[in-house]
């Protein structure tokens, strides 16, 4: 069975500066992924590979067997692949509400419409006129992650959701989670915080300097393992 | 065999004037046969101004240094005339001018406009055409004709022929009050200006029947819209430049009807060319024939130039010395398409003297054609009974 | 009541000047383009009228339908073909090839048209007017004015109100997000320009028939539609009429005073907003 | 007298609190340590001392002098010498050129007296290889390194450095804390934010943790790391 | 602890730039001679090109190193030109001297102007220095005493006993206009030779230094103690000076003035970008280059009228879409060769590899 999504040797370049070097990862339907890796190991940059906003090689990506790698966002997420992006990356000029209205710009039909949305995060529904900037940094995580529900994608890719969040708010958005999988998305998320990561994921992937170095089940990682992948010492004996 | 006599020849066949340069292909093309007809030897070496004064003057110095040319000639306002003449000046070339009123041209070309005292006579540049006295003639004359209550609203721009036209000393202002019409002038205005209503306001405030300046088409277009929509509609409206070319006119629609303007060559001047014999009429219906335009004014002007250009040359004892061309031109005595010119002094203030020979100058109004098109029919020859009118001045309805 | 007169008289020519500079704004606030062949752009606009008219004996306002879906394509494929490949931080290259468009477009209209003044001729509206006793309204110049008032509220329905006009926030806020969002910037820009270009299909005919034009008439319409765009703010279009008001009102207030401070006044009217704010008088709150 | 001090400085943006009330006191020839979670408003506090961003309440003195709203120029002309985390390289310029900008300027001397100077730090941090050559054309980890060169050339009384041994290999790492040792020792005080601990606690006195852009805590490392809050908030694992 | 680098050297000079230094003395006698050894013609296209040049160089290096998109340089070449009018008709003062007044006006009249254009960035910066060009314009069309609108003309006497004329006609037997010639000519020349040199003198200078800085990365420069703003008034002040001497300069030769010829976009603006961009943007050499292409292109095409300035508008558009860096920058990435090299190269010193990549 071909995976739902799936890299081969997937390699990135800022420039002549490379930040990848030959990533393979897969995704199986309905699965919970957690990439987790220290400060500039590549995980943003395998996001924005993932989602099309690098185009890469066509035969380093694949969508249900089918060669995406070359093409543009707008066709990654016609495939139904959408993101969260680090930083959240709101549209300042459009209200709450127009930011979730908009992410359903490329009309794919499904479970999320702006009432399920609601549904999943009610104070979003009372600031739904607000600025989007006007919110606070875990209202904002809420309205991206909303965002992105709202094209209905197969695989959801959810970049560093807990950046810069109390860890109180960093549980009341990863508490959405299991309604998120229910409707069936895939979902891959990027995180330093490694316990929520662990909690929340089937399968975890560990990168260093643009390479996997240790991918397993949670529960079959050592802490010591991660935690020396995480902080960069002496961790290449793991994996 | 000698050698080809070189005219070199300036004025604006593209950008916003070419209106004016229009016939020159026609002109020439006519005049090199006519040369050759009658043995002659001549090359015309033809510079585009672009309607540019910049580029005017710097075409100007490659006739005269590259080219060489034996005369320069130049035609069509003061933006080509004045830089074309003044390069002429400084280097020594014999220069004939036209299409410009004497004002600009002349008062222009000093170094300070402001100080009569301090005007000089050229050289070696030579212009023909009418003064602003003339065309202030004309146009009190036409008003003449119709009951007004000699109060006239003036519109007149801040470029050559606008502050010439409203100069208090050698314009419009002084001769008016002699002959008991008050002038209502607001100001200079820029070209290309949006809106009027501050004109039209004054000259409703000041009960101005009679509307007069020199503006160039658009300014008019937009002037005359907008007053009609103010309910302000004068008797009379005379207006120098906007209403010289048909085209003009017929982008009024039918509210150019009875606007009059200054006539200084029509079909109708009993002229006749002095190289070629052909009358204005036939003159005016080649040009039609050969292009399917049009006449316009500037083409008799255009003609006579290179009349005067020829009898200037043949007369002069060495026609590559431009002292003795500038001499010949001096003496000119000739009846050309456009009427009699001589450097004679004729009509001009003494300062003026040297330089400018005048033609005459009447007034027309232009009449919508039962079948669309305006005609333009001569409604006052005061000023030159031997040109015939066709009509008498009609009030604006 | 002169001055009423003149204020009004302003405001009408403001009017004008919000029509030439609403697509001007709708561009420069979706994605910082600055087009300098903006006027040339009306002229031919105002000349595509012209053939219909005189050609086909259309009356321009039906003659002005007909263009608008011409000029929008061609502005469409103007953004993609030409000036999507200029865009980016560096402002020099948008300047340079609008500007370069700008003498083309000049000049290939010289050819094809020749220098000749022409006019669109509107029949008897060009002369009607509405009596209000202190003040004659021109009828041509209030619909001009109510056109721009219509542009502009049109405009705003649609950045405001649907889906396109949310595409074009968000792009002009992150296109790179936009992307994520399915948008193409790219598509959308054209789709910008397009529109921008109907509405100057709209100032064209206003020009046509308010005064003649030429095939240079061009540069002079686009600095007032500038300093419209900049004394609003980038981005907002009610501040583009506001910008067009004041500049209309400087320009017949300076001419009440003397005719040769009109177009000056309006200039200075200019400078003196930038002076105290100079990111115009209703900026957008993020840049 | 302190060399740097904050005093109850704040920055919003829009919404989001970045700096919040910051009060902090630097010494001469102190190293400081800076740590915090993304998006924590480190970069932000060193934008506040340099005077890229000017706080919204507040006031930094530097040197005895109140700078809180003098240009960022004048203030490297007082003493401070900075680091960028994205590194803002003057791309067309050489590497010795980059070197001579901050060397002539930032130091007031001449062109030709900053000649030496520069040469030296280009062998200090090992780019002298590279002189010659196009900033535009140098990687990541190059590209960091001519930061903190530059920064060097600038001759500060105070260095703030901005996360540079990120993606450094062990032995690199070791030459950077060397150097930032050397500097360190001939009394300049060093600022240093970075995610790579134990480089950074090899060589700072003190640690600052920032969280939310408050302050939570500033002691000795040891004692910093040990704590409770630091541990869960900044390593998100729940103890 | 302090490293000694015994053998260390800073070069700034190249093979290239050593033979383009012999060229240049050679260029400038020859050019001293042109108006002995050429026709009259020729020696006023040569004050055209040498004009142009001035104005080229001054504009690119406000755009092109200062990064200040000027859409308003006009306003200096009117300015100066009016001033130098002033100078001759009102006081009398000789054309030549009132070339210089011309350009300490032009520089003083930018310190106004910088205080409006430079509360503004970018694309609003080009606009607004577009509007004070047209607010100048129309100041000066109302000044009567000069001509108005109508404009005026230099007296004949003033051109034709300019300090100099006197002396070529009894040295040489020149006749006046040829002697005016000359004298314009060789002021342009010096002018050129002089503006040229300045600019290559600023970019090898600390200040120059700065300015390529401020061009790359303003933060960083300011960062780095760089002054960025005082630097770009700097430039903004020097330009206008260069630019008002060149405005007086060329209205000295063509003895007549008007504002709209005075302050054409056109003319002394948009070709002017023109020449730089086709040139080559940012170096020494494009604009030279590009003034050349410029004159042929116009003596080629000046008789096609629209179809001439059609195509120089399509040129500009494909040279900024396909090599925006203009011909010569296109032709230096190739070949590595420049004329006017400001790179400061490290030399010698206990590791320094004289690497081949030393252009940039
Ligand atoms: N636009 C860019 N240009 C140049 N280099 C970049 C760019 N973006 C990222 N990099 C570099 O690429 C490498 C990988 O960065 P990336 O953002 O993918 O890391 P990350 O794992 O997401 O880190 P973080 O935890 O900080 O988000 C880093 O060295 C980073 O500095
Ligand atoms: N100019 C700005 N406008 C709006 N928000 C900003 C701006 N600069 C920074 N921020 C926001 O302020 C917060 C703090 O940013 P800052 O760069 O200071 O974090 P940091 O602690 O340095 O993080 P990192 O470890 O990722 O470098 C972030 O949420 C960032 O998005
Ligand atoms: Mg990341
Ligand atoms: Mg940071």
């Amino acid at each position: 069975m071909t995976a739902l999504l799936e890299t081969k040797g997937l390699k990135a370049f800022y420039g002549d500066f490379q930040a990848l070097f030959g990533v393979d990862i897969t995704v199986a339907e309905g699965e919970t992924i957690a990439i987790i890796g220290a400060n500039g190991a590549g995980k943003t940059t395998l996001m924005r590979a993932l989602s099309g906003v690098l185009t890469n090689a066509p035969d380093s990506v694949f969508c249900r067997g089918e060669a995406v790698g070359a093409l543009a966002a707008p066709d990654i997420l016609a495939r139904g692949i959408a993101m969260v992006s680090e930083g959240r990356r709101l549209f300042p000029s459009l209200t709450v509400e127009e930011n979730l209205m908009i992410g359903a710009y490329g009309k794919r039909r499904g479970a999320w419409t702006l009432a399920t949305v609601y549904d999943l995060f009610p104070i979003l529904k009372e600031r739904r006129a607000n600025p989007a900037t006007a919110l606070s940094g875990g209202q904002q995580q809420m309205v991206a992650i909303g965002r992105a529900l709202m094209a209905n994608p197969d695989v959801l890719l959810c970049d560093e959701i807990s950046l810069g969040l109390a860890p109180v708010v960093v549980r009341d958005i990863y508490a959405a989670f299991p309604r998120i999988r229910e409707s069936g998305a895939a979902i891959v998320i990027v995180e330093q915080d490694i316990g929520q990561a662990l909690k929340v994921a089937n399968r975890v992937y560990c990168m260093m300097e643009g390479r996997i170095t240790l991918s397993g089940r949670p529960e079959a990682l050592s802490r010591a393992a991660i935690h020396a992948a995480y902080f960069g010492a002496q961790s290449h004996d793991h994996s | 065999q000698n050698a080809a006599i070189k005219l070199g020849y300036v004025s604006p066949q593209t950008g916003p004037l070419a209106a004016f340069g229009e016939a020159d292909s026609f002109v020439i093309d006519a005049f090199l046969m006519a040369a050759k007809a009658k043995g002659l030897n001549y090359e015309i070496i033809v510079k585009d101004s672009q309607s540019n004064p910049n580029r005017a003057a710097e075409v100007a110095k490659q006739l005269i240094v590259d080219d060489e040319v034996n005369l320069m000639l130049v035609a069509s306002t003061p933006e080509t005339t004045n830089p074309v003449a003044t390069t002429a000046e400084a280097e020594g070339m014999p220069c004939i001018s036209t299409v410009a009123p004497w004002q600009p041209w002349f008062i222009g070309q000093q170094g300070n406009p402001g100080d009569p005292a301090s005007w000089k006579p050229f050289d070696y540049a030579f212009h023909f055409f009418w003064g602003l006295e003339d065309v202030i003639a004309v146009f009190t004359n036409m008003w003449a004709q119709v009951e007004t209550n000699k109060k006239v609203g003036g519109l007149f721009p801040n470029d050559g022929d606008g502050n010439a036209w409203g100069d208090k000393v050698v314009g419009f202002p002084p001769v008016l009050e002699k002959m008991g019409y008050s002038l209502n002038d607001p100001g200079r205005y820029q070209n290309m200006t949006d809106d009027f209503s501050a004109q039209i306001n004054a000259f409703k405030a000041g009960q101005c029947e009679i509307i007069t300046g020199v503006v160039i088409p658009p300014d008019f277009t937009t002037f005359w819209n907008q007053a009609k929509q103010q309910g302000f509609v004068p008797k009379v409206a005379s207006i120098g430049k906007a209403l010289l070319f048909p085209q003009a006119v017929e982008a009024l629609g039918n509210a150019g009807h009875n606007l009059s303007s200054e006539v200084w060559w029509s079909p109708s001047h009993p002229f006749k060319s002095s190289l070629t014999g052909e009358t204005s009429a036939e003159v005016a219906a080649a040009f039609t024939k050969t292009t399917g335009r049009p006449w316009t004014q500037p083409i008799g002007f255009a003609h006579a130039l290179f009349e005067l250009a020829v009898d200037a040359l043949t007369r002069a004892e060495d026609p590559t010395d431009g002292d003795a061309v500038a001499a010949a031109i001096a003496a000119t005595r000739l009846d050309t398409l456009v009427g009699p010119i001589a450097w004679d002094g004729k009509g001009l203030p003494p300062f003026a003297a040297k330089n400018i020979a005048k033609t005459p100058l009447v007034g027309g109004q232009w009449r919508l054609k039962d079948g669309g098109g305006y005609d333009l029919v001569i409604t006052d020859n005061k000023t030159a009974p031997n040109i015939p009118t066709g009509g008498t001045m009609e009030a604006i309805a | 009541m002169t001055i009423l007169d003149t204020i009004v008289q302003g405001v009408l020519l403001g009017g004008l000047y919000a029509l030439f500079a609403a697509g001007l704004s709708l561009v420069f606030g979706i994605m910082r383009l600055v087009n300098l062949a903006h006027g040339d752009l009306i002229v031919l606009a105002a000349f595509l009228i012209l053939v219909l008219v005189n050609g086909l004996g259309l009356n321009p306002f039906l003659a002005v339908l007909i263009v608008m879906p011409l000029m929008f394509i061609a502005g469409y494929a103007l953004q993609a073909v030409l000036l999507n490949r200029t865009l980016g931080k560096d402002v020099l290259p948008p300047l340079l090839v609008t500007f370069g468009l700008s003498i083309v477009l000049q000049n290939a209209l010289l050819e094809g048209f020749s220098a000749d003044s022409r006019r669109i001729s509107a029949g008897a509206l060009e002369t009607a007017s509405i009596n209000l006793g202190a003040v004659t309204i021109g009828l041509m110049p209030l619909m001009a004015f109510l056109s721009a008032v219509a542009v502009i509220v049109g405009l705003n329905l649609l950045i405001y109100r649907t889906a396109l006009g949310r595409a074009f926030r968000a792009t002009s806020d992150d296109p790179v997000t936009a992307g994520l969002m399915g948008i193409r910037p790219r598509q959308v820009f054209a789709v910008a320009t397009g529109l921008a270009m109907a509405v100057v299909a709209i100032a064209a005919l206003y020009l046509g028939t308010r005064a003649n034009f030429d095939p240079t008439a061009g540069p002079a319409r686009l600095i007032y539609a500038f300093e419209a765009v900049i004394i609003g703010g980038l981005g907002s279009l009610w501040g583009t009429l506001a910008g067009g008001v004041i500049l209309g009102v400087a320009q017949t207030l300076g001419a009440a005073v003397n005719p040769e401070w009109q177009i000056l006044s309006g200039h200075l009217a200019f400078l003196a907003v930038l002076l105290i704010r100079p990111r115009g008088l209703f900026p957008r709150a993020v840049d | 007298m302190s060399l740097l001090q904050l005093d109850s400085v704040s920055k919003r943006f829009g919404a989001l609190t970045v700096a919040d009330a910051i009060s902090l006191t630097v010494e001469n020839g102190e190293a400081l340590g800076i740590i915090g979670p993304n998006g924590a408003g480190k970069s932000t506090l060193f934008n506040l001392i340099t005077g890229t961003i000017a706080p919204d309440s507040g006031a930094i003195r530097f040197a005895g002098a109140d700078v809180t709203r003098t240009p960022p120029m004048a203030r490297c002309l007082s003493g401070m010498g900075r680091t960028f985390q994205i590194p803002q390289p003057f791309e067309k310029l050489t590497v010795f050129e980059n070197l001579l900008v901050a060397g002539s300027f930032g130091a007031r001397r001449s062109e030709a007296d900053a000649y030496d100077h520069c040469a030296e730090i280009l062998v200090e941090t090992g780019l002298i290889d590279k002189a010659n050559v196009p900033a535009g054309g140098l990687s990541l980890l190059q590209r960091k390194r001519l930061e903190l060169a530059r920064a060097l050339a600038t001759e500060p009384r105070l260095l703030l450095l901005d996360e540079i041994a990120g993606g450094l290999t062990e032995g690199e790492c070791q030459a950077l804390v060397a150097t930032i040792r050397a500097i360190h020792a001939k009394g300049v005080a060093v600022i240093w934010i970075e995610h790579v601990l134990h480089a950074l606690t090899s060589v700072v006195e003190r640690l600052l943790v920032l969280h939310f852009g408050r302050v939570i805590g500033i002691g000795a490392p040891a004692e910093i790391m040990a704590s409770r809050d630091v541990q869960e908030i900044y390593l998100g694992i729940e103890i | 602890m302090t490293i000694a680098i015994p053998s260390l050297k800073v070069e700034t000079r190249t093979r290239a730039s050593s033979v383009s230094r012999l060229i240049a003395l050679a260029v400038l006698a020859l050019g001293l001679a042109a108006p002995f050894l050429v026709s009259r013609g020729a020696v006023q296209d040569l004050f055209f090109i040498l004009t142009m040049l001035v104005l080229a160089q001054s504009w690119n290096l406000l755009a092109g190193y200062a990064g200040l998109i000027s859409v308003g340089q006009q306003v200096f070449v009117g300015f100066g030109a009016y001033a130098m009018f002033g100078a001759v008709i009102l006081f009398g003062i000789d054309p030549i001297p009132a070339i210089l007044i011309a350009g300490v006006l032009s520089a003083l009249l930018a310190i106004p102007t910088a205080f409006f254009t430079f509360r503004l960035y970018g694309p609003y910066f080009a606009i607004g220095t577009w509007v004070v060009a047209e607010v100048v314009r129309l100041l000066l069309a109302q000044w009567k005493t000069l001509g108005g609108g109508t404009g005026t003309s230099l007296p004949r006497e003033a051109v034709r006993d300019m300090a100099g004329v006197g002396l070529l006609r009894d040295l040489f037997g020149m006749k006046p206009a040829q002697a005016s010639d000359a004298i314009t000519y060789w002021l342009a020349l010096i002018l050129a030779a002089a503006t040229i040199g300045f600019i290559y003198r600023l970019l090898r200078s600390k200040q120059g230094l700065g300015l390529a800085a401020v061009r790359d990365n303003e933060q960083a420069a300011r960062a780095v103690g760089v002054d960025a703003r005082r630097m770009k008034a700097m430039v903004y002040l020097a330009t206008a000076f260069m630019t008002g001497l060149a405005g007086a300069l060329i209205y000295v030769q063509k003895a007549r003035i008007s504002p709209d010829a005075a302050f054409s976009v056109t003319d002394w603006t948009a070709y002017v970008i023109f020449i730089v961009v086709i040139g080559g943007i940012g170096t020494i050499e494009g604009p030279i280059l590009g003034v050349i292409l410029f004159f042929l292109l116009q003596n080629l095409l000046a008789d096609y009228g629209s179809w001439y300035l059609l195509m120089l508008g399509l040129a500009g558009i494909l040279t900024m879409l396909f090599a925006p860096r203009g011909l010569w920058g296109a032709f230096s990435d190739r070949t590595g060769i420049q004329l006017f090299p400001v790179r400061r190269t490290l030399v010698g010193g206990p590791s320094v590899h004289q690497g081949g990549s030393s252009h940039g």
